[in-house]
Order: structure tokens, then C-alpha cells, then sequence
């Protein structure tokens, strides 16, 4: 807790030093980079000390700080237990790779906004954050959840010149905004009941079942809007790709997190929920989960193709809860204990791949200064670092062996058939749906993370014309490599990616003490040994795979130095003049999968082709609509709006209007209570 | 005594059916200051078997000010106003009319359902101080000019003053000059900003103060 | 002493009449102020004594309202200093005169312990401030204080017609409109009167407070004020009208008619919420935007103390809240007016960038209007929606957070959209005023800064800590409506 | 022990392409020729290892790993599976999900290699590739849930030594669903016909022999050999889910389960003889009733109470 605490005012001291000199550039970064090292490395100390604690006490918890009652309700209540310190762990380690490479990102820019202001903000971010990780008392918790909301906005509109990122900034703002009630409501139940806003006292009470339903539909909406769950994800495609590159890895790896991290708090403090609850949680997480990919493989622009594998990664994470609720329900705490725990790695995981797409992402913007994949191609050999990195971040978000998306995966997996084998008929129902719907999202992430890879780093480039030399390639010049600032963070998150492939014992071990601390429930040793003994066997798979590969590649080396090697243009199949123009865009790798969902989708191809037989051009474009955001929060938001200007009569400027108001009511009044 | 008394107030209540059906600002002033008169003969026949120094002097200070100084103020007011009739009020006259009879009975009404606690001189005050309120109201409401508003917010005060009349004894003499006063430095503040509208807008139209709005 | 508080002011606003130089006018102002909230927080340490045979006395509401009042006329009168720089004009002296008269009925109303003293205190703040209110003289402010005078008129009638139903609801046993006697014997007062008497006190004061539907004439006068006068209306006056109320409120709950009085509240409560999202949002006046978040935040006032228990505590504490957050709001919408000569949000865009201190004071205001914490408004509905949750009101619960997220949405899409904004077809591209004449933009003079930035830090103080005195004090005014933490 | 876990390895890596040539010599046979020779496939990649090698320009490392990685993935998603009576070399709680995730790393790096060489029919096919890759990817799973369901075990050497011999007496309809759908999985996995002709020479309507068109030399033959592993593990997979029966005597056992290949991929043969080629735009169809199939002996299993 001291290590935190430390951590904190690092940050604290850091930011007003910031402020402090904002004026001048260098110092400000200077200051920023350093305290950021420190203070992420305190905080992950403490959230490691607190993860690897042997003396399983329960409930786990840390040593708390406390100050008492400084306002009603609310006191500075902070403490972390497993599942806090589970979240930091992945919350500095992000935290600090995004900080990094925000660091080198904004070291040449030249715009007029202060960038200081931008570090500051930063750092704040950071500490709401944390506040709203190790909180221990719902009011601060609110507090510091409504100060993240809007910290994170500021900087979401850090490049607010243009009118799209006002717009996502807004739309951000309001549905976040919007969500916090339903958390305000729900924290205030608790407390309510609970007669304290305390967790403590909060998780030692005992809520009726139709009641915890009722809070559970309120934490799901309200950390489902912040989570991006389907129908409420509106903002996040938005928002993603608004913000400059660190800060949208760090709203994809960690804010959205934290809707995830609420629930699973609410689980934590509630416990006994009705059984349609996880049903549910389930069946969204199944519609999120396959929901965000289809669209994700709509997306031409790579940034919003990200944003929208965030939705399809919550899916998973949310699969893991939801099959967790159901087999507490059932009282089978093998699947809950597993569900929850797949739930947790998967939550990390995609925090670092994620944070390495993103990142890599922006350098590929940076670099090219534009986000639309069509107009990219064959930068790998422009940007090698940048190319690797982010293939291996596209194995991992697939759940690819190897990497530390497959281990999660299969956790998921895992608890899913465990639900297959220890739940009822309704039970087995479910669960096999939720595989279904986990193979088919493991697909299909597959399908777009192919695209992506593909479309933006090999074959050549297919930007046009104007952008590019004579010989139909990018001339060098233009398409830098990022340097070491910009590339380090990256490479420490691909390597996280691998260990956490090759060497899983440990982050499923701190998975397990997370769950808990969810749970509240003793995992036993046997269970332990039971999940962590496949994934090492795994590993020998993997690593028989290596030696095969080794012995195959030792061969080609082998034959190739004796046999000749040629290089030629790609062959074209006897077709003259083929150029890079005609390679396959994205639009067009994704499109016979959309076509087959398209009664799921609103998937358009508009364009105009020529009749002739010797067509001078054509020109097609596809597009992905959002059928939540189109068909249900736009017309929403437009009966609010017509229905306030229809009611604007009310205030008609007459005088005389006015006082038969006060008149009229008056009568209303009198009516109402004296007859 | 009881007639003379319900002889005034019946008389009241009709000079408030004058006010409202009449059209002329200057008749609606002559009439309310009518009014105000005989409001403040109200308290010397009421409480005329044991009159109180005080009593006298509330009521001399009503007539004096609601009858001589109120309408000779708003015979000020109107003086530079080249319109004198409300030409098209919200609510037609025959309508007001109508609405001021209804007025009067749902008063009655009213009044009949409160049981007064204590005894009282005449059971017609309360109802036609009811009555007074929603003739004050009813001129609110439908008329046009920022004058004939002020007229009806006075007759609204005159049924408010004529309520009061019932508690003269049991209010202290400060409260009851202070609310006198008040009421009265009120109307002279509607007036003076009726001059403003008039000399900013060359009328007391109140249709034209209808521009804020949403 | 509560005498001297009175008539200071009154004898100032005299002399200020007479004074010919605009400093030393100024400067009085100053001085009352001072002296006024001086002796306000001397009552918070010493009681002062019943006087003026029981006219006059100060219990926690008073002080609390008082203490309000005090610390925002102060404010105000230090940010008069800057916005009427290089604005010399005749009303000047009747603005400031009325000004102090303003301040001293006020007081009035806070001290009051009878009804019909409290009453007149309640219609000489409305006729002092017909002349703040129609300071500048244009056919719209006229207007704007025309349709102020004569609804809060009607209103103030009909709250006299109340008083008098309260006085005959007693006139048997209590024949008393002395709040403490009335107190005291709250239980033998007839019934049916009693109710009359509250409804009417309800509506009256209502429409003072601006509780939709009586709400019209806030609009209008707040967007025709200046902006200074906006903020005392919204920040003090409201609070008057509310004070009113909860006297009645006082007498209901120790008559047992808590539920007949708070279901009332309630409803006015949540038509104010819901008048307020209709036109706030896609609303074009800046300043009637905050004069609608005013109606919002009386609306949460009287559904705080409608629900009771610690809601009242709670609309206590956002009472507070509320006045500094509005004076906060208005005073920059007058940092606003003068950079940009125009009230229409439309016209007003990237003030971040063209004016910092302006911009970020905006922001905050955005924030505290909108009760995101750390500002101390989000304790306070947090309180009140406590409240709401633990008696198990849960249409009040519905209703309040739907109407609140709708304000917000409007609230933030206007705000946001004037601090951030860079291109405005209307202006040049940085968003400065294109009025040619207006070659160095004016920057914020310090007088019109610090007042803001105190306000700003005192919200935030009241966000993260309650400080033990105002605490008793909060659960003393409570307890005297039945309420408490 | 260790020589059981030898033998295992062996038949994986040596025995595959005798089953592409046993399919080889059945089409030949009733197109009425004599066709190539048994051993054809050994042959052919005996021969391209000692091609020379053509690189495209525009590729890069990816390009000349991925026949290597996918065929080293699939091989080791081979030594998870049973074959006959003997056991994996490695085998646990779970590990069917890391044998289909092997498969998709291959189908992976396979799909990048062709985006690689930024041909367009190579794009074509990739993205076809992929497209019905996942789409079969969870009928597979659904396969094996039920496989699970019904052997109560998670791990495929459990499933298919032994933990679905009494399934056949009880639920035996479904696991004939589970075997069609099985089959239509196998055929769209390693693109036999009616899917995608293997020998076919029109690039349009190819899926899997366009992708791997600018592969040459020792990429080719990894490739083909690749191929052919995945074939028979998938023709193994089959063949263990239908015949059940054991003696319990290792040779015959072990013999007999040669058999049963030998046999199954006489039939693919006669399949692909017998049948034609899908027009592309149905192929989406057959996916859809192999995932009903499977969903529909799910129901049953369900409703019987079989698990």
C-alpha cells in the first residue's frame, strides 16, 4: 500500500511540475517521462506484492488507507485486494508503455496546443484511475470514475481542430455520462442497503435475489456502456480512433477495462445472483463478441477496425463472466472459478495486445498520415519493427498458439466445457452456444486480423498515384522507422505477448488469485494444478512445433544453398500489366464473409459499374452500418431532441400565458390535495 | 349593520364585473378607484361595535391609497398613451363576463367547503374576496395592455386586502403598514414601468413584449 | 447587531446615492460588503440575540442562507469593480444603491422569524431588483423585467393570501404569525386552512424560486440582467424564495403534514427537471441556458427536500453549492459577453484557445452545473438521490437521473461546443470576435478573475470536504425540517 | 513406451502422403486410367525439394516461413491425436481447443503468405480461404462438444481411445450426424471437391491451389506434405469416431485402423470422382448444413439425456 501510495504522489508532484512548466517543452516531457517510469514502476511492485502474497487469507486483501468521513456518504476509503491489483498490474504496465511512446509521439509535434497541459492530464488520468482500481468506497469510486470520464475526453480531444473529433469526444462524454447514473443508482441500492457505501460492509451484506437482479441489469448497462457491450458501444469506434495513437491504447486497454473491472466488483460485493442474470451476461457477451468482429471486418480504417476488435475482445472477456454467473448459480465452482479466471488473463491480454496494436497502428499513421488500410500495402519492408511488432500483436488477438491471447482462449474454452460437463440441459445449452460463438469470433478475428496484417504490410502499395513514386511504390524518404522512444514500449508489450504465450503458470496463477477475490472462495490446490498443468503441456506441443520447425528450416537452408534461387515479379497468371492496383483491398478480402452475414448486418455496396464493354472506370465502396448506433440510438437521440422543440410553446413570451400557468396550477394543486 | 355590509360587498363584486367588462383604461381606473373606496368603508362597518385605534388607521391609509393616490398615479401612467382602449384582449369580453360569473359561484363554493374557525360578521366576505381574486386574475390573463394588467393585478390585491380585513385585529399594525406599503410601492413600480414600455415601445401593447422566448 | 445588519446596507446604499465619483461609490460597495460578511461570520461564532421584539432572530437555516448571501454579494461586488470599468454611465448610482437595498431586504428575509415580515421581505427584494434587472434599458430587458414584475407580483400575492390562510388556520388558539410560536403549536392548527395556506406559500414562493411551471419570468430576467445581477438573482435571491419555503415546510412538519407538503415539492420538483431538459436542450442564449440549469437546480432543491431524511441535509448542502456554482456560471458568462458581445453560444467558439482563463473557468462552470464530482454539486444530488433510493421513491429515482443525463447532454453540447470549437462561419478562424473595432481582444482584468477562481476553489473544497462546523450547522438547519445525515 | 510414442511419430510423419496417393490411384481408376503410382506423392515432393526456388519481389521472410510454420503446426497438432491403439506423446485436460487452434495458425500464416506476394488471385484466394475457414472452424467445435459431451473427457486421446465405444449403442443417429457433418468439415478443410478441385487449373474459381501459386521448390513441397498430414489427421479423426471397436490386440488393432484409411480415402476418391465442383457461392450452404447437422444431433443428445 505504501509502495501506491508512493506512486501516487510521484504522480501528484510530477503533474503540478508539469503545469509548473508548461511553458517549456523540454522540461515538461523531461518530468513526465521520468516520474511516469517511477511511478508505474512503484505501482506495479505493489500490485505484484500483493499478487504473489502466499498467506491466503481471505478475503485477500492489503493493508488499507483510510481517511475518515470528509464528506457525507464518502470517506478516502483505498485497499487493494487481488482483483485491484490484478487490474494494476496490467493497468501500469500499459500505462507505462502508452506513456512512453505518447512521449516520443508528441516530441515533434509542432501543433499550438500545450503539450504539457497533455502530459499533466495524463498523469491524472493515471492517478483517477488507480483511485478507481483500489477504491473501497462507492463515492470515491464515483468520484474518481466521473473524474476518468472526463480526464479521458480532454484528452480523446486533444486534436480538436477537427469537427469529427468533437464529435466522437461528445458522443464519449455523454454516453459515458449517461452510464454513470445507472451506477449511481446501483452503488447507492448497495449502500442503501448495506447502510454504508463502504465495500466492506457492502460485501458482508446479504441482497435479496430479485433486488441483485435489478442491480446486476443496472451494473450491466452502466459499466456495459463503458465497456462497449453491443447495443451501448456506440462511442467506442468513435472515440478510438479521435484520440491521438497512446491514448486510444489506453482507453482500449484500460478504460474499457474498467467497466469490466466493475462488474466484476459488483459480482464480488453482491455474490448471488438469479441465473438468467449470467444467462444473459452470456448471450450479450456471444452478440458483442461475434457483433464487434463482423463489424471490425467492415472497417476500412485500421483505427476503427481496432476499436472495434476492443468490442469483440470484451466479448470474450464478458463469455468468461458470463459462464462464471451461470456456474455460480448452479453452485458448480469449478466452472465459475475457471470462467472468472479466463476472464481476468483474457482482460490483461488484450490489454497488452491490444496496447501493442494500437501503438504500432499509430506509427503506420504517423508515418503514412492516413488510417485508411486501401491506400497502404507492403509497408514491411518500409517499417520492419513496426511490421513484426504488429504481427505479433495480430496472432495474439486471435488467440493464436504461442502468444498469450491462445492461453486466455482457452481458459474461456475450458470453463465453457466444464459447463458442458457439470451443468444441467438449460445449462449445456448455453455454454455450447457460447462455444459456438467463441470459435466463430476465434475465426473471424482471424479472418480480419489476416486482412489487416496483409492489406497494410504486404504486397506493395496501393495508395494512389499521387503519393507515390513513378514505379508504384511509396519512395523511401517519405516512411520512417520510429525510434527507440517510440518502438520501446512496443517491444516490451510483444514481448509480454510471448512469455505470456510460452510461460502462462504465472499470469494464471495471479489469474486465479483475482478470481478469489471475486469469488471469495478458496480456489483449491487440485483445481490449480488442474488448469495450469494442461497449459505447460500445451507449451511441450509447442515447443515439439518448434523443433519441427527448426529441422524443416534447417533443410530448406540446406537445399536452398545447394539448389538456385531466383527472384522475379509476382507471377500474374499470364496477365499482362498487372499492377498494384489490382491487388485485394480490404474491402474486398472481407467481403464474401460479409455477404454471408449480411442478414445480420447492414453491409452496403454502393457503386457505379459501367455497362460497356470496354469500361473506362468503375468504382465500388462497401460499407458497414452500425445497427445500433443507426437504428437505435440516432433515432433516439432525434425523438429527445424533436420532442423538447415540440414542447418549446411552453415558453411563448406572453405575460398573460404565463400567469394562466401559475393560475391553472394553482387550481391543479388545490384540486389534487383539498378535494 | 349586516345589510349595509353585505350592500357593500355585493356592490363590490358588481364594480368588479364593471372593471371587466369594460374597455376604456380610464373607466377601469375611475371604477377600481370606486372599489378601493368601499373596500375601506368595509373595516369601520365590521368592526364598528369595538373600533380600535389602528383599524382606523389601516383603513384610512387603504382608501387613501388605493383610492385617491393609485388611480391618480395611473391616470399618470396613461397620460402619454394614445391608445385608451383595449382594442383586442386574449379572451373576449362576453368570455370574461362569462368566466367572471363562474368566478363568482365556484367562490361561493369554495367558501361554502372552508369552515371559517371563528364567527364572522358576514359570510359573503370570504367568497367575494374569492371572487375579486379571480376578476384580478381573469384580467391578468386576457387583457392586452400592460395598464389593465396592472388594473387587474390591483383588483387582485383589493380581494386579497378584503381577505385581510378578517384578521385585522390579529395581525400587528407594522406587518399589516409594511404589506400595505409594499403593495402599494409595487404598483407604483408597474406603472412607472409601463411609462418605460410606452416610451420605448410608443405603446402599452403588451403583445409586443413577447420576444424572449424559446 | 442583526438590526445594524439590517439598515447598514440601507444607510450605505443612501450615501451611495449622494456620492459623485464612481471609485468611491465602488469602493462603498466594497466596504459593505466586507462589513456585512464580517458580521455573518461572527454569527457563526457568537449567536446573536432575538431582537426587535422577536421580529428578528437567526436560527441554522437563516445562517446558512445568510452565510450564502453574504459570500456571493461579496464576490459580486468585487467583480462589479472590473466589469464596470471604461463603463461609465448615470444609472451607475441607482444600480449600486439598489444594489445595497437589495443586499439588505435580503437579509431581511434571512432574519425574519414572522411571516408577514418574511413576506415583505420577499416583495422588496423584488421591487429592488427591477431596477438591476433593467440596467442597460434596452426594449428586451424591458420587457424581461416587465414579465419578472408582474409574474413574481401574482406569485407574491398569492403567497400573501397564503399567510393570511396560515393566520386563519390559527386564528382560534395560535392568533400568531410568529414562526416560533406557530411551531409550537403547529398540531392545533385547523386543517384545511392549513393546507390552502400551503399551497398558496407553495405556489407563491414557488414562482420566486422558479419552480417550473411558475418558472417563466427566471429565463428572461436572468439572460437580461447583467451578468452580475444574473448571478445574485440566481445565486442569492432563489435562495430567499427557498428559505420561504422551508419555513412553511417547518410549520408542516411540526403540524405532521410532512407528506402533504413533500409530495407537492416533489412534483414541482421533477417539472422543473423536465422544463429544464426541454429547453435546455438546443438551447441558443448562453445565458438562459444557465438561467434553465437554474430552474434544474431548484428542481433538485425541492425534490431533495420533498423526499426527506438526509435529502434535506442534502438539498441543504446543494443549496450552497448551487449559489456559488451559479455565481461561478454567470459571472463568466459576463467575462463571455464582454470578449464576444454576443449572448448567442452559436457565436461563441474556441474560448479555450482565444481567452485560457476564460475557457477553463467556463469548463468548470460546465462541470459544476453539471454535478460532476470533484465539485461539491455532485455530493450534493448525490445525497439527494440517496434519498431518493432509500425510501424507495424509485419514479423519483427514474425520472431524476433520465431528466439529469438529458440536461447534461444539452449542457455539454453547447458548452463543449463553445470552449473547443475552432471554425465558426460567422468568425475569423481563431475564433476571435470578427468585430474589426475590437483590435486587442480584452483580456480578463484580475477583478473579474479572482471572485470566479474563489468561488471555483470553494465548490471544489465542498466536494472533497465537509468541514465540521458547517456540518453541525447542516445537520442542525436539517433537523429543524425533520431531516438529517 | 517411448518406442509406442516412436511408432506414433513415424506413422504421422510418413504415412500421409499414401493417403493422397491412394485418393490419386481411386479417381484414376474410375476415370479409367491406370494413374500415377501409389507412391506418387513422395515422388513429387522428393522432386520439388530439389527445384529451384522463385521469390517474388514483393515478398518477404513471411512468405518463406509459412509453408514451414503451417506444416510444423500441423504436425504438432498431430502428436495431440491418437492413432489406432496408440496413445499421443502428449496429451491433456483441454487440449482439442489447441488442436484446432494449431490448425488455424497454419491456415493463418498460409492466408499472410498469400497476401504476400500482393498478387490478386492470391488475394482472392486467401480471403476465400479464410472466409471458410472460420466458418467450418465452429462446426468443428460443435463436433467436438458433443464428442466431449459424450466421452466426458476433454482431451482427444481420451475421446477417441475408448471414450465413445458405449456412444454408438446409445446415441447412435447422432454421432451419424456428427460423422456427415465431420465429413463435409474434412472435405471444405483440405479443399477436395465438391469444394475446391484440387486439380484444378482455372485460377478464379480455385481456393487452395491459388494460394500457394507463386510457391515453388522446397515451399511447395512443405506445402503439399503439409497438406497431406492434415488430411490424414482429420481422415484419422473419422475414422476413429466411426469404428469404435477395438480387440484390444495391438497389431490388429493397429492394422485394422490402417484398413479403415486405406478405405476412407478409397471413398474420398470415389467422392471426388463422382461429384462436381460447387459453384463458389454455395459453398457457404454446405458449411451451414454440416453446423446444422451437428447442431441437430446436439438436440438430440440433449433430449435423450444421452450425457
Amino acid at each position: 500500500m505504501a509502495l501506491l501510495l508512493i506512486s501516487l504522489s510521484i504522480l501528484i508532484i510530477s503533474s503540478l511540475l508539469i503545469l509548473l512548466f508548461c511553458r517549456s517543452k523540454e522540461i515538461s516531457a523531461c518530468v513526465f517521462l521520468w516520474s511516469l517510469v517511477a511511478a508505474c514502476g512503484f505501482g506495479l511492485w505493489s500490485a505484484l506484492s500483493v499478487l504473489c502474497q502466499k498467506a491466503m487469507s481471505l478475503p485477500l486483501t492489503g493493508v488499507d488507507f483510510r481517511v475518515h468521513g470528509t464528506i457525507p456518504l464518502g470517506e478516502f476509503y483505498i485497499g487493494i485486494d487481488a482483483l485491484s491489483a490484478f487490474f494494476l498490474l496490467l493497468f501500469f504496465i500499459l500505462s507505462l508503455a502508452a506513456g512512453i511512446y505518447g512521449y516520443g509521439y508528441l516530441r515533434d509535434y509542432t501543433g499550438q496546443r500545450n503539450t504539457g497541459v497533455h502530459f499533466a492530464l495524463y498523469h491524472l488520468l493515471i492517478i483517477v484511475i488507480t483511485l478507481v482500481l483500489v477504491a473501497k468506497n462507492a463515492v470515491l469510486f464515483l468520484v474518481a470514475w466521473e473524474i476518468m470520464t472526463f480526464v479521458s475526453y480532454f484528452l480523446i480531444t486533444f486534436y480538436n481542430e477537427s469537427e469529427s473529433v468533437r464529435k466522437a469526444g461528445y458522443l464519449y462524454l455523454i454516453s459515458t455520462h449517461v452510464g454513470v447514473f445507472c451506477l449511481l443508482v446501483m452503488f447507492l441500492i448497495m449502500g442503501a442497503q448495506a447502510g454504508s457505501m463502504n465495500f466492506d460492509q457492502m460485501t458482508a451484506t446479504q441482497f435479496p435475489l430479485a433486488l441483485a437482479a435489478l442491480l446486476f441489469m443496472l451494473a450491466f448497462v452502466g459499466f456495459g456502456i463503458k465497456a462497449g457491450f453491443i447495443p451501448f458501444h456506440i462511442w467506442l469506434p468513435h472515440a478510438h480512433p479521435a484520440a491521438p495513437t497512446h491514448i486510444s491504447a489506453l482507453l482500449s486497454g484500460v478504460v474499457v477495462k474498467l467497466g469490466i473491472y466493475g462488474l466484476m466488483r459488483v459480482m464480488a460485493i453482491v455474490k448471488d445472483f438469479p441465473l438468467w442474470c449470467g444467462v444473459l451476461l452470456l448471450i450479450m457477451a456471444a452478440i458483442s463478441g461475434v457483433g464487434g468482429v463482423l463489424y471490425a471486418l467492415g472497417q476500412h480504417e485500421i483505427k476503427k477496425l481496432l476499436a472495434y476488435h476492443s468490442i469483440e475482445n470484451i466479448g470474450i472477456i464478458t463469455l468468461g463472466l458470463g459462464i462464471g454467473m451461470i456456474g455460480h448459480a448452479y453452485h458448480q465452482e469449478t466452472v465459475a472459478f475457471i470462467g472468472y479466471a479466463g476472464a481476468l488473463l483474457h482482460t490483461f491480454n488484450h490489454a497488452v495486445f491490444k496496447g501493442l496494436l494500437f501503438l504500432s497502428a499509430g506509427s503506420v499513421i504517423h508515418c503514412t498520415h492516413t488510417g485508411d488500410m486501401d491506400h497502404m500495402g507492403g509497408l514491411f519492408k518500409l517499417l520492419p519493427w513496426t511490421g513484426h511488432l504488429f504481427l505479433i500483436g495480430s496472432l495474439s488477438i486471435c488467440g493464436l498458439p504461442l502468444f498469450n491471447g491462445f492461453i486466455s482462449e482457452w481458459l474461456v474454452y475450458r470453463a465453457l466445457l466444464e459447463g458442458v460437463f457439470h451443468l444441467d440441459v438449460f445449462g449445456i445449452i448455453f455454454s455450447s452456444l457460447a462455444i459456438v460463438a467463441l470459435a466463430l469470433v476465434g475465426g473471424l478475428a482471424a479472418l480480419c486480423f489476416t486482412k489487416a496484417f496483409g492489406v497494410i504490410f504486404l504486397g506493395s502499395n496501393k495508395s494512389s498515384e499521387g503519393h507515390q513514386g513513378k514505379e508504384g511504390r511509396l519512395s523511401n524518404i517519405d516512411i520512417k522507422e520510429g525510434d527507440l522512444m517510440l518502438r520501446g514500449p512496443m517491444i516490451l508489450l510483444a514481448a509480454i505477448c510471448l512469455w505470456g504465450g510460452l510461460f502462462p503458470a504465472n499470469m494464471v496463477y495471479f489469474a486465479f488469485q483475482g478470481t478469489q477475490a471475486i469469488t471469495g472462495l478458496q480456489i483449491p490446490f487440485v483445481l490449480k494444478e488442474a488448469v495450469i498443468n494442461p497449459l505447460l503441456s500445451a507449451t511441450r506441443v509447442l515447443s515439439f512445433g518448434g523443433v519441427i520447425f527448426s529441422v524443416l528450416a534447417l533443410v530448406r537452408d540446406f537445399l536452398v544453398l545447394h539448389y538456385p534461387v531466383r527472384l522475379t515479379e509476382t507471377w500474374s497468371c499470364g496477365y499482362v500489366k498487372l499492377s498494384h492496383r489490382m491487388q485485394y483491398t480490404a474491402s474486398s478480402f472481407a467481403r464474401p464473409i460479409l455477404k454471408i452475414f449480411r442478414s445480420a448486418l447492414v453491409f452496403r455496396v454502393e457503386g457505379k459499374i459501367s455497362k460497356e464493354y470496354f469500361p473506362a472506370w468503375t468504382s465500388l465502396k462497401s460499407s458497414v452500418k452500425d445497427v445500433s448506433e443507426s437504428l437505435l440510438f440516432r433515432p433516439l437521440f432525434y425523438v429527445i431532441k424533436k420532442f423538447s422543440r415540440k414542447l418549446k410553446w411552453i415558453q411563448s413570451g406572453h405575460t398573460q400565458t404565463y400567469i394562466l400557468y401559475v393560475f391553472l396550477f394553482l387550481v391543479i394543486l388545490l384540486v389534487w390535495k383539498l378535494i | 349593520m349586516n345589510v349595509w355590509l353585505d350592500a357593500i360587498l355585493i356592490l363590490v363584486v358588481i364594480l368588479g364585473l364593471f372593471i371587466v367588462a369594460s374597455t376604456r383604461l380610464g373607466t377601469m381606473i375611475k371604477i377600481f378607484s370606486w372599489q378601493s373606496l368601499l373596500l375601506g368603508c368595509v373595516p369601520f362597518l365590521m368592526y364598528a361595535q369595538n373600533m380600535e385605534f389602528y383599524i382606523i388607521i389601516v383603513s384610512l391609509v387603504a382608501i387613501v391609497l388605493r383610492g385617491l393616490i393609485m388611480p391618480y398615479f395611473l391616470f399618470w401612467a396613461i397620460r402619454h398613451v394614445s391608445i385608451r382602449t383595449e382594442i383586442r384582449p386574449f379572451i373576449g369580453l362576453g368570455a370574461t363576463l362569462l368566466l367572471s360569473g363562474l368566478s363568482i359561484v365556484s367562490s361561493f363554493l369554495l367558501a361554502s367547503k372552508l369552515v371559517f374557525p371563528i364567527s364572522i360578521s358576514s359570510d359573503m366576505l370570504i367568497p367575494s374576496s374569492f371572487s375579486l381574486i379571480i376578476m384580478g386574475f381573469l384580467l391578468l390573463v386576457g387583457r392586452t395592455k400592460a395598464i389593465s394588467q396592472v388594473v387587474g393585478y390591483l383588483v387582485l390585491e383589493n380581494g386579497i386586502f378584503l381577505f385581510a380585513i378578517l384578521l385585522l385585529r390579529k395581525m400587528p399594525l407594522l406587518v399589516e403598514m409594511g404589506i400595505l406599503l409594499d403593495l402599494f410601492i409595487a404598483a407604483v413600480v408597474m406603472g412607472i414601468v409601463v411609462n418605460h414600455i410606452s416610451a420605448e415601445f410608443n405603446n402599452t401593447d403588451t403583445t409586443a413584449l413577447a420576444t424572449l422566448k424559446d | 447587531m442583526l438590526i445594524f445588519l439590517l439598515f447598514f446596507p440601507l444607510v450605505t446604499g443612501g450615501l451611495v446615492f449622494v456620492l459623485r465619483e464612481q471609485e468611491s461609490r465602488n469602493r462603498m460597495l466594497l466596504f459593505t460588503a466586507l462589513l456585512h460578511s464580517a458580521c455573518v461570520f461572527s454569527f457563526w461564532k457568537f449567536t446573536p440575540a432575538v431582537s426587535l421584539n422577536g421580529f428578528l432572530g437567526l436560527d441554522a437555516l437563516g445562517l446558512l442562507v445568510l452565510s450564502v448571501i453574504s459570500i456571493l454579494f461579496l464576490m459580486v461586488s468585487f467583480y462589479l469593480m472590473g466589469y464596470f470599468k471604461g463603463e461609465s454611465d448615470i444609472s451607475h448610482r441607482i444600480f449600486i444603491t439598489f444594489l445595497l437595498f437589495f443586499l439588505s431586504f435580503m437579509t431581511l428575509v434571512t432574519l425574519s422569524r414572522h411571516f408577514g415580515l418574511l413576506l415583505i421581505g420577499i416583495e422588496a427584494t423584488t421591487l429592488c431588483s427591477v431596477p438591476l434587472i433593467n440596467f442597460v434599458k434596452t426594449r428586451q430587458s424591458i420587457e424581461a423585467t416587465w414579465k419578472f414584475l408582474t409574474i413574481c407580483l401574482v406569485g407574491i400575492a398569492l403567497a400573501l393570501l397564503g399567510t393570511y390562510f396560515l393566520a386563519v388556520s390559527g386564528i382560534d388558539n395560535v392568533q400568531s404569525l410568529f414562526i416560533d410560536k406557530l411551531l409550537d403549536h403547529a398540531k392545533e392548527l385547523s386543517l384545511p386552512w392549513l393546507k390552502m395556506s400551503v399551497i398558496f406559500l407553495l405556489i407563491g414562493c414557488g414562482t420566486k424560486m422558479g419552480l417550473a411551471p411558475m418558472h417563466t419570468w427566471l429565463p428572461d430576467a436572468h439572460s437580461q440582467a447583467p451578468s452580475p445581477v444574473s448571478a445574485l438573482l440566481s445565486g442569492c435571491l432563489l435562495n430567499c424564495a427557498f428559505l420561504s419555503i422551508l419555513r412553511v415546510g417547518q410549520v408542516c412538519h411540526a403540524a405532521g403534514q410532512t407528506q402533504f407538503f413533500s409530495s407537492m415539492f416533489i412534483l414541482l420538483g421533477i417539472i422543473s427537471l423536465g422544463v429544464a431538459y426541454v429547453f435546455i436542450l438546443g438551447q441558443e442564449d448562453y445565458k438562459r441556458l444557465f438561467a434553465y440549469s437554474s430552474v434544474e437546480h431548484m428542481g433538485i432543491l425541492a425534490i431533495g427536500i420533498g423526499l426527506g431524511g438526509i435529502g434535506i441535509y442534502g438539498a441543504l448542502l446543494h443549496m450552497i453549492n448551487n449559489a456559488f456554482t451559479k455565481g461561478i456560471a454567470f459571472l463568466v458568462t459576463g467575462n463571455l459577453y464582454k470578449q464576444y458581445h454576443s449572448k448567442k453560444a452559436s457565436e461563441v467558439r474556441g474560448v479555450l484557445r482565444s481567452y485560457p482563463i476564460t475557457g477553463i473557468f467556463l469548463l468548470a462552470a460546465f462541470l459544476a452545473v453539471s454535478a460532476v464530482p470533484p465539485f461539491g454539486t455532485f455530493i450534493s444530488e448525490l445525497m439527494i438521490l440517496y434519498a431518493a433510493v432509500a425510501g424507495h421513491h424509485y419514479w423519483v429515482v427514474f425520472f431524476y437521473s433520465l431528466f439529469l443525463a438529458l440536461i447534461f447532454m444539452g449542457i455539454a453540447d453547447i458548452v463543449l461546443k463553445m470552449t473547443n470549437s475552432y471554425e465558426s462561419p460567422a468568425r475569423g478562424p481563431q475564433g476571435c470576435p470578427m468585430n474589426a473595432t475590437v483590435s486587442q481582444p480584452p483580456k480578463e482584468s484580475l477583478s473579474m478573475v479572482l471572485p470566479i477562481l474563489f468561488l471555483i476553489v470553494l465548490v471544489l473544497i465542498l466536494g472533497v470536504y465537509i468541514p465540521p462546523f458547517l456540518d453541525d450547522i447542516l445537520q442542525k438547519a436539517a433537523g429543524l425540517l425533520g431531516g438529517g445525515r | 513406451m517411448h518406442i509406442l510414442l516412436l511408432l506414433h511419430l513415424t506413422i504421422l510423419f510418413v504415412f500421409p502422403p499414401l493417403l493422397l496417393g491412394i485418393i490419386g490411384k481411386t479417381k484414376a481408376f474410375f476415370a479409367g486410367r491406370i494413374g500415377p503410382p501409389l507412391l506418387q506423392p513422395y515422388f513429387d515432393i522428393f522432386k520439388l525439394m530439389h527445384k529451384e526456388s522463385v521469390y517474388s519481389v514483393t515478398t518477404n521472410w513471411i512468405f518463406m516461413a509459412a509453408p514451414m510454420v503451417s506444416t510444423a503446426a500441423i504436425l504438432a497438432a498431430g502428436t495431440l491425436m491418437p492413432l489406432a491403439d496408440f496413445k499421443p506423446p502428449i496429451q491433456f485436460w483441454g487440449d482439442m481447443v489447441l488442436f484446432v487452434y494449431l490448425f488455424a495458425l497454419a491456415r493463418f500464416v498460409i492466408v499472410l503468405a498469400a497476401l504476400d506476394t500482393g498478387s490478386s488471385l492470391e488475394g482472392m484466394g486467401a480471403s476465400r480461404e479464410a472466409t471458410f475457414g472460420c466458418l467450418s472452424e465452429i462446426t468443428m467445435f460443435l463436433n467436438l462438444t458433443i464428442l466431449a459431451l459424450l466421452s466426458r473427457s476433454l482431451s482427444l486421446s481420451e475421446i477417441f481411445l475408448g471414450g465413445l465405444s458405449s456412444s454408438w449403442l446409445q446415441v447412435g443417429p447422432v454421432l451419424i450426424l456428427v460423422v456427415v457433418s465431420f465429413f463435409l468439415i474434412l472435405l471444405v478443410e483440405n479443399s477436395r471437391v465438391p469444394i475446391d478441385d484440387p486439380e484444378t487449373h482455372l485460377e478464379l474459381t480455385m481456393i487452395h491451389e491459388v494460394i500457394v501459386l507463386d510457391h515453388s521448390g522446397i515451399d511447395l513441397a512443405y506445402v503439399l506434405y503439409g497438406k497431406a498430414v492434415k488430411l490424414f489427421l482429420f481422415a484419422s479423426m473419422l475414422v476413429s469416431v466411426i469404428i469404435t471397436f477395438r480387440v484390444h490386440d495391438f497389431l490388429i488393432d493397429t492394422a485394422f485402423f490402417f484398413f479403415e484409411l486405406i478405405v476412407f480415402a478409397v471413398l474420398i476418391g470415389i467422392v471426388e470422382s463422382t461429384m462436381a465442383r460447387l459453384r463458389l457461392n454455395k459453398v457457404p450452404y454446405l458449411l451451414f448444413s454440416a453446423f446444422i447437422f451437428s447442431i441437430f444431433g446436439f438436440t438430440v443428445i440433449l433430449v435423450r439425456g444421452g450425457h
